[in-house]
C-alpha cells in the first residue's frame, strides 16, 4: 500500500487535529445559536456554514477524500451536480406559478 | 476453431468439474452467486412478469371495448378469485380496472422490463463482455436478485388483500394514493422500497464492475456499445432512484403514521375535515416521483438500444457508424435525463419560466436520441445485411422507437401538451417507445443471445412468424390509440370513455368524442388479444429449443466480433480460463485484408 | 397553406375549436407534426432503400468504411435548428400568452371552481362582485366549499355543482382548486387543461368564441367515480342569456350559498 | 471461496487506483446522498412553504442533541484511528478503539431512544373551551389520544402543563421536566389530546422520518462494525490487507452517517 508506517503517524496527528476542529465547531454552532442574530436567514446561513466546513473536514481528512482518486471525483462530482438540479429545481418550480394580473 | 477457444474449454471444464461437487442443487440454481445464472433468474422471472403485465391488460381491454360486460370465462374466475365485491358477475368494477392498470404499469415497469433489460441482459451479458470472470461483488448480486423477489412477492400478494392492490395508477399521486384507504397502496409502497433496493444494489454491482473488473486491453473506448448503455443506466438508477425511495417512506409515512408531508392543510375526505395535521404538498410526491420517473423511461430504453446496436454490427458485417457519437450521445442522454422531469408536470401550475426550462431542456435530450438513431440507420449502409430473426426485431425497432420518440415531441412543448395531456396520445406514445420498442430489441437478444446461454438455436421459422404478426399487431394496437387521443380521449377511464359519447348522445353537446372513435376501442382489443395469440409461437420455441432447439456447432454462432463469443457454451464457473488480452474496438467486421468478415476482439 | 393545415388537422382527428387560443394549440400542434413526419418519412424511405439495396444476396461483402460523409451532422443540426425555433418562436411565446398573462379582472368573467369526488363546485361572487371568504376551516355537512358565514360579501355570492355558464366572446378567468385529490379541469374544445390541486389555487383563463354546450372532463385519476366525473357542464350563451340566468340564481343565492345540494 | 476468482479485492487496479470494494462503497454512498438529499431538499420545502408562524422552534432537547453531535464526532475518530492502528499492524489498539466506536453508537441509540420517548409523552391537548396547552399527562403514558381514553372510559386525566418561560429555550427546559403544578381535565371537556408524534405537525413528520433514517442507518453500522470487530475478526490472520480493506470501508459508511448528522444536528435542532 501506498501508505508506510511513517505517513501513518503523520495522519494520526491529523486526525487528533480535526477531531479539535470538530468539537470546536459544534460549540460554536450551538454558541452561534444562543447568539440572537435578529434574522432567520444569517442563523441559517451561519449554522449552514458551519455545518458545511464541519462535513468538509470529515469527508476530507476521515474519508480521506483530499488525495482521492480521479474516479470518486467523478461520482461525486456528478451526484452533487443530481442533488443540486433536484434541490434548486423543484423549489424553482413551487414559486415560478400563473398568477393573476392585478 | 481458434485456439485460444479450445484451450478455454478444456481450462474451464476441469474448472467446473471441481466445483460440481462442492455446490448442492441450492447454492446451484437458488442461492447462486454467479452472474450468469443471476442472469437467468431475473430473466425467467422478468419474462414471467412480462406475461403476467400483459395478461392484466388483455381484461382491462375487455372492460375498455364493452364496459360494464361480464368478462367471457375469465370473469368468473376472477369473481372467485379476488371476490364478488369487485369482480361482481365477472364485470370489471372501477376498482379492480384501477387497480389492475396501476399494476399493469408497475409491473411492466418496475418488475419486468428493468430486470430483463438491466439486470438479466446485464447480468448475463456484460461481464463477459468486458472478459470479466463474474460481476465485482457477487453476493450483492445474489442480493440484488432476491430483495427483487421479494418486492414482487409482495407486489402480487397484494392482489388478494382485502381491497386489492394499489388503485391509484403507476405514479401513486398523493393524495389519492393516501386517501384511499384500502391497504393495497401500503403494499405498493413496501414492495417499492424492496426493489429499488434491489436495483441499487445491482446499479453499484454493474458500475463497479465495468470500472474495476475490464479485461487488459479493454479500453474505454473499446467497450461494446452495450455495455456502455448499462454503464449509464446504472448511473440513472443509482443516482434517481433514491429520491423515489425516500419519497416512498414519506408517503408511506403518510399511509401508516398519518403524517402530513403531501397532504396539504384544510383536505377534506367525504364532505368532513381530515384530521391531519396537514401543512404537506402534494406537488412535492409529484417532484420527486418523477426525478426518478424520467430517468426512468432511459432506463427503459437505454439497455435496449445497446442491445440493437450490438445485432446491427453482427448482420450487417461491418463496424457501427460513429461509435463515439453513440458514445457521447448515451452519455449526454444520461445527463440531461435528470433535469428534464417535470414536462410530466406542465399542467400542474407552472409559470412560464420554469416551463421554459424544462420544455428547454427536453427538447435538449431529444437531439442525442436523434444522434443514436441516425448512427444506428448510417450503419446499414454498405452493409450486407442477413435478415435472421434478431435483427429483423431490431430493425423493427428503429422505426417504432422514432414514432414513439417523435411524438415525444408534442408532449415535449408545453404549448401542445395542454391538449394532449393526460390522453391516449401519452399512451400510445411511450407504448410505441417501450413495447414495439424495448420489448422487440429485448426479443432480439432473446434470440441472439439463446445460443450462447443454452448452446441451442431458436427455431428460425416461428421465430419469424413470431416478428411478423407481433408487428402487425402491435401497430394495430398502438396507432389507433394516437387518433383517439387526439381527438380528446382520456387515458384511465374504467369506462373505456363512453361517458364522452352518452354525453354526446344527451343532446347538445359539442366536442364529445364521436362513436367512431369510440369504437376504435373494440379494433384496438381485439388487436391485443391477437397480440397475445402471436406470443405462443414464442412461449413454444422458447421452451421446446432449450430442450430441441439445433445444437450449436461452434462458440461463436453468429461469428460476432466481441467477447462473451469467446468463451465455452455455456460459459463455465469464472467464464474465461484466462483474462482475455484486447487488442481492438468492438466492431471489426470486414476489415479490409483480413481474411474473414470478423476480426475478434482479442485476436492480436 | 390554411387548406393544408386544416387537411392535416382532419387528418389528425383534432376536435372543434371552440376558444380563440385553440387555433394556435392547434396550428402549433401541426407544425411540429410536419417536422415529425419530414423525418419519418425521409428517415422511413431511406432505411427501406438501404435495406434492400444492402441485403445479402445482391451485397454479400461489407463495405468496412460505410458512408464517409458528414451529412448526418447536417440534418442533426437542422432538426435542433427548427426544434429551437418551434421552441422560441412558438411554444414560449404563446405559452407565456395563454397561460401566464390573465386579461384585468374587471373584462373577464371570474369564476371559482372546487373540485371534489366527483363534482365540480362553482362559484360566482354575485352582484358585488367580491367573493366572501373562504377557509376550509369552515367546511361543514352543508357549507361544503368553506364559505365564511361571518362574511358580508359571501351573501349574495353564487353557487352551482356542475354547472358553468359564461357569457360568449368574454374571457373567463377560473380560479381552481380541489377539497381532496387532485382533479383536472379539461375542457376539450376549449383547448384547456389545468390540474386542480388541494392546497392550491391555480389560475387559468380562456376566451370561449362559440355558444353551446361543452363537456367539463376531470383528466386526473381521482379514484373509483373518475370515469364518471364528466356530469359537469360548459354553457357558453349571449350576454343576454347569461345575465337572466345568474339574476335567476342569485334570487335564490341566500339558500345556495350555503348548500347547493 | 467462490469470490476468489475475482482480481482487485485486495490490490488496486492500476488504472483507477482503487480496490473494488471501495468503488463499491463510494458508489453506495453516492446513492445515499441522493436519498439523505432528496429528504432535506423535502425538509426545506415544507419548511419554506409553512404557512407563516407555525413551524415549530426549539421543540427538541438541545443539550442532548450536542452531547449526541459530540458522540458521533468521537466514534469518527475512533474508527479512523482503528484503522490506522490496523495499517501500523497494532491489533490490540484496533480492537480498544473500534470498542469504544461501538460503544459510541449504542450511547448514540440510547439518548436517540430517550428523546423519541420523551416526544412520545409530551401532549398538546385542547379543550372545549377553546384553550390548548402541552405537558405531560400522569403516569406517563404513550400515544395517548382522545380515542383510547374513551375506549378506556377513562372519566379524567391529570396533566402537567409545561411551565411558559418565554423566550428562547422554552421547549427545551419544559421538557427538562421543570412543569408547572398538576391539574386534572375531565375527558368530556377533551377535543383533542395528541402526542408529539410524527402525525402532531409536519415539522415532526421530518424530524422523525430523517433522525429515525439516520438512526437505523447507525444501527447497520454498528452492526457491520461489529460484525468485522468480532465474528469475522478471524480474516485478519489469514488475510490482513483484505481485513484493513474491510475495515476502511465499514469505516467510510460510518463517516458518511456522522456527516448526515452534522447536518442534521444544526437544521432540525437549532433553526
Ligand atoms: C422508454 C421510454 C420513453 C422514452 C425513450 C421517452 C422519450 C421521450 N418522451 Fe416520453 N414518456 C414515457 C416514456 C418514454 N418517453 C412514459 C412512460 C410516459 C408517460 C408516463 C405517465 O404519465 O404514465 C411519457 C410521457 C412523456 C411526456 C408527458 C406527457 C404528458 O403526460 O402530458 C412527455 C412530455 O414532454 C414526454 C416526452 C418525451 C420526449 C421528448 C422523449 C425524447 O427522448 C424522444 C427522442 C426521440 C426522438 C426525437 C426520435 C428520433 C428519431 C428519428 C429522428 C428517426 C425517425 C425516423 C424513422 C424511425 C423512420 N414523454
Ligand atoms: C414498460 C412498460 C409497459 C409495457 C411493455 C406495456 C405494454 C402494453 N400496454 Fe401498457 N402501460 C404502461 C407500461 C407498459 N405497458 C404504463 C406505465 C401505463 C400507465 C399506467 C397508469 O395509468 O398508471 C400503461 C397503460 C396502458 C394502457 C392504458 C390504460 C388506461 O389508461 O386506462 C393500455 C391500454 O390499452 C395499455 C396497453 C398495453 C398493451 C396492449 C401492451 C402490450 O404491448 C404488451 C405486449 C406484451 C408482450 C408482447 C409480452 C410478450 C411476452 C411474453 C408473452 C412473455 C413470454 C414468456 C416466456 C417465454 C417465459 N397500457
Ligand atoms: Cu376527478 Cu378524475
Ligand atoms: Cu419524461
Amino acid at each position: 500500500m501506498s501508505h508506510d508506517a511513517h505517513d501513518i503517524q503523520k495522519s494520526v496527528r491529523r486526525y487528533l487535529i480535526v477531531f479539535g476542529a470538530l468539537l470546536v465547531g459544534t460549540i460554536l454552532t450551538v454558541a452561534v445559536n444562543a447568539v440572537n442574530f435578529h434574522s432567520i436567514a444569517i442563523t441559517v446561513a451561519v449554522a449552514l456554514f458551519i455545518a458545511t466546513i464541519k462535513a468538509f473536514l470529515v469527508a476530507g481528512y476521515f474519508m480521506h477524500l483530499i488525495d482521492e482518486k480521479k474516479m470518486i471525483y467523478g461520482i461525486l462530482a456528478s451526484t452533487g451536480f443530481f442533488f443540486i438540479g433536484l434541490m434548486w429545481l423543484t423549489i424553482w418550480a413551487m414559486h415560478d406559478f400563473p398568477t393573476l394580473a392585478k | 476453431m481458434q485456439p485460444t477457444t479450445k484451450e478455454s474449454h478444456h481450462a474451464a471444464e476441469a474448472h467446473e468439474e471441481h466445483h460440481h461437487e462442492e455446490l448442492g442443487f441450492l447454492r446451484k440454481y437458488i442461492f447462486s452467486t454467479d452472474h450468469k445464472v443471476i442472469g437467468i433468474q431475473y430473466g425467467i422471472t422478468g419474462l414471467a412478469f412480462l406475461f403476467f403485465g400483459f395478461c392484466l391488460m388483455l381484461l382491462m381491454r375487455w372492460q375498455i371495448a364493452y364496459p360494464g360486460r361480464s368478462i367471457p370465462f375469465f370473469g368468473p374466475l376472477l369473481e372467485r378469485m379476488l371476490g364478488s365485491d369487485v369482480a361482481g358477475g365477472g364485470v370489471m368494477s372501477a376498482n379492480l380496472y384501477n387497480s389492475f392498470g396501476a399494476m399493469h404499469g408497475t409491473i411492466m415497469v418496475f418488475l419486468a422490463i428493468v430486470p430483463l433489460a438491466f439486470a438479466a441482459f446485464g447480468n448475463y451479458v456484460v461481464p463477459l463482455m468486458i472478459g470479466a470472470p463474474d460481476m465485482a461483488f457477487p453476493r450483492v448480486n445474489m442480493a440484488s436478485y432476491q430483495s427483487y423477489v421479494l418486492g414482487s412477492i409482495i407486489m402480487v400478494v397484494s392482489f388478494f388483500i382485502p381491497g386489492g392492490a394499489a388503485q391509484a395508477g403507476w405514479t401513486s399521486y398523493s393524495p389519492l394514493a393516501t386517501s384511499i384507504d384500502t391497504n393495497g397502496q401500503t403494499f405498493w409502497l413496501i414492495g417499492m422500497i424492496f426493489l429499488i433496493t434491489s436495483s441499487l444494489l445491482g446499479a453499484v454491482n454493474f458500475i463497479a464492475t465495468i470500472i474495476q473488473l475490464r479485461a487488459p486491453g479493454m479500453t474505454w473506448m473499446r467497450l461494446p456499445f452495450f455495455v456502455w448503455a448499462q454503464f449509464v443506466t446504472a448511473f440513472l438508477l443509482l443516482l434517481a432512484f433514491p429520491p423515489l425511495e425516500a419519497a416512498g417512506v414519506m408517503q408511506l409515512m403518510d399511509k401508516v403514521a398519518h403524517t402530513s408531508f403531501f397532504l396539504p392543510t384544510g383536505l377534506s375526505v367525504s364532505g368532513q375535515i381530515a384530521p391531519i395535521s396537514g401543512g404537506g404538498s402534494p406537488l412535492l410526491w409529484q417532484h420527486l416521483f418523477w426525478f426518478l420517473g424520467h430517468p426512468e423511461v432511459y432506463v427503459l430504453i437505454l439497455p435496449a438500444m445497446g442491445i440493437v446496436c450490438e445485432i446491427i454490427a453482427n448482420n450487417t458485417r461491418k463496424p457501427i457508424w460513429g461509435y463515439k457519437s453513440l458514445v457521447y450521445s448515451v452519455l449526454a442522454i444520461g445527463f440531461i435525463s435528470f433535469i428534464v422531469w417535470a414536462h410530466h408536470m406542465y399542467l400542474t401550475g407552472m409559470g412560464t419560466k420554469i416551463s421554459t426550462f424544462f420544455q428547454t431542456t427536453t427538447m435538449i435530450i431529444s437531439i442525442p436520441s436523434v444522434i443514436i438513431l441516425t448512427c444506428m440507420f448510417i450503419s446499414l449502409w454498405g452493409g450486407s445485411i442477413r435478415f435472421n430473426t434478431p435483427m429483423l426485431f431490431v430493425l423493427a425497432f428503429l422505426p417504432m422507437f422514432g414514432i414513439g420518440g417523435l411524438t415525444g415531441l408534442p408532449l415535449g412543448f408545453n404549448f401542445s401538451d395542454i391538449h394532449l395531456h393526460d390522453t391516449y396520445y401519452v399512451i400510445a406514445h411511450f407504448h410505441y417507445v417501450v413495447a414495439p420498442g424495448t420489448i422487440f430489441a429485448l426479443f432480439g437478444g432473446v434470440y441472439y443471445w439463446f445460443p450462447k446461454i443454452t448452446g441451442r438455436m431458436m427455431n428460425e421459422w416461428w421465430g419469424k412468424v413470431h416478428f411478423w404478426l407481433s408487428l402487425v399487431f402491435i401497430n394495430l394496437v398502438f396507432q389507433p390509440m394516437f387518433a383517439q387521443g387526439m381527438a380528446g380521449m382520456l387515458r384511465r377511464m374504467s369506462d373505456g370513455g363512453v361517458n364522452y359519447s352518452m354525453a354526446q348522445n344527451q343532446g347538445g353537446v359539442i366536442g364529445g368524442l364521436s362513436d367512431a372513435m369510440i369504437h376504435l376501442n373494440v379494433t384496438v382489443s381485439h388487436a391485443a388479444w391477437a397480440l397475445g395469440l402471436a406470443q405462443l409461437p414464442f412461449i413454444i420455441n422458447f421452451f421446446w429449443s432449450i430442450k430441441n432447439g439445433r445444437k450449436v456447432t461452434s462458440d461463436n454462432p453468429w461469428e460476432s466480433t466481441t467477447l462473451e463469443w469467446q468463451t465455452p457454451t455455456p460459459p463455465p464457473h469464472g467464464n474465461f480460463a484466462h483474462a482475455p488480452q484486447v487488442f481492438r474496438g468492438p466492431y471489426e467486421y470486414s476489415v479490409p485484408g483480413k481474411p474473414r468478415d470478423f476480426t475478434l476482439q482479442n485476436e492480436a | 397553406m390554411e387548406n393544408l393545415i386544416q387537411l392535416t388537422e382532419r387528418i389528425l382527428q383534432i376536435p372543434i375549436k371552440a376558444s380563440q387560443h385553440a387555433k394556435d394549440v392547434d396550428t402549433f400542434i401541426v407544425y411540429v407534426h410536419y417536422l415529425m413526419a419530414v423525418l419519418f418519412l425521409g428517415w422511413g424511405a431511406y432505411f427501406l432503400f438501404a435495406l434492400l439495396r444492402f441485403r445479402k444476396s445482391v451485397h454479400p461483402k461489407a463495405d468496412y468504411h460505410g458512408v464517409q460523409s458528414h451529412a448526418s451532422s447536417w440534418i442533426e443540426g437542422a432538426v435542433a435548428l427548427i426544434e429551437a425555433v418551434l421552441l422560441l418562436g412558438f411554444a414560449i411565446p404563446l405559452w407565456a400568452k395563454v397561460v401566464d398573462q390573465f386579461p384585468a379582472e374587471k373584462d373577464a368573467t371570474v369564476v371559482h371552481i372546487a373540485a371534489q369526488q366527483f363534482a365540480w363546485n362553482i362559484r360566482y361572487p354575485g352582484a358585488d362582485g367580491v367573493f366572501g371568504k373562504q377557509d376550509m376551516k369552515f367546511v361543514t355537512g352543508e357549507n361544503q366549499l368553506g364559505v365564511d358565514p361571518k362574511d358580508p360579501r359571501a351573501k349574495d355570492d353564487i353557487q352551482t355543482l356542475n354547472e358553468l355558464h359564461v357569457p360568449v366572446n368574454k374571457p373567463v378567468i377560473v380560479q381552481l382548486t380541489s377539497k381532496d385529490v387532485i382533479h383536472s379541469f379539461k375542457i376539450i374544445a376549449q383547448r384547456v387543461c389545468q390540474d386542480a390541486i388541494p392546497g392550491m389555487s391555480i389560475p387559468v383563463w380562456f376566451k370561449p368564441i362559440m355558444e353551446g354546450k361543452y363537456q367539463i372532463n376531470c383528466a386526473q385519476l381521482c379514484g373509483i367515480g373518475h370515469a364518471n366525473m364528466a356530469q359537469g357542464f360548459l354553457f357558453v350563451e349571449s350576454q343576454d342569456k347569461f345575465d337572466k340566468w345568474l339574476a335567476d340564481k342569485a334570487k335564490t343565492a341566500g339558500s345556495s350559498a350555503t348548500s347547493f345540494e | 471461496m467462490q469470490t476468489e476468482i475475482l482480481p482487485y479485492i485486495v490490490e488496486p487496479r492500476k488504472d483507477t487506483g482503487l480496490y473494488n470494494a471501495k468503488v463499491g462503497i463510494w458508489l453506495f454512498l453516492a446513492s445515499e446522498v441522493m436519498l439523505f438529499g432528496a429528504l432535506f431538499s423535502s425538509y426545506i420545502l415544507l419548511r419554506v412553504g409553512a404557512a407563516e408562524g407555525t413551524w415549530p422552534h426549539h421543540l427538541l432537547n438541545i443539550p442532548l442533541g450536542t452531547i449526541n453531535t459530540l458522540v458521533l464526532i468521537c466514534s469518527s475518530v475512533t474508527v479512523v484511528m482503528s484503522w490506522a492502528s490496523l495499517k501500523l499492524n497494532q491489533w490490540s489498539k484496533y480492537k480498544f478503539y473500534q470498542a469504544i466506536t461501538i460503544l459510541c453508537a449504542l450511547i448514540f441509540l440510547g439518548i436517540k431512544s430517550f428523546e423519541y420517548t420523551d416526544k412520545f409523552t409530551h401532549y398538546e391537548v385542547v379543550l372545549k373551551n377553546g384553550t390548548s396547552m402541552t405537558g405531560h399527562v400522569e403516569g406517563s403514558p404513550l400515544f395517548l389520544n382522545l380515542n383510547k381514553l374513551k375506549a378506556a372510559k377513562t372519566e379524567s386525566i391529570g396533566f402537567h402543563p409545561d411551565a411558559h418561560a418565554s423566550g428562547h429555550a422554552e421547549g427545551a427546559k419544559g421538557e427538562a421536566g421543570g412543569h408547572g403544578e398538576g391539574m386534572k381535565i375531565a375527558t368530556a371537556d377533551i377535543t383533542k389530546l395528541e402526542c408529539f408524534g410524527p402525525w402532531h405537525s409536519t415539522y415532526l413528520a421530518i424530524y422523525f422520518t430523517l433522525t429515525g433514517l439516520h438512526a437505523l442507518h447507525v444501527f447497520a453500522g454498528a452492526c457491520v462494525i461489529f460484525a468485522i470487530w468480532g465474528p469475522l475478526a478471524g480474516l485478519w490472520k489469514k488475510d490482513p490487507e483484505r481485513y484493513t480493506n474491510r475495515v476502511e470501508v465499514s469505516g467510510l459508511f460510518w463517516h458518511f452517517v456522522d456527516l448526515v448528522w452534522i447536518f442534521l444536528f444544526p437544521v432540525l435542532y437549532l433553526l
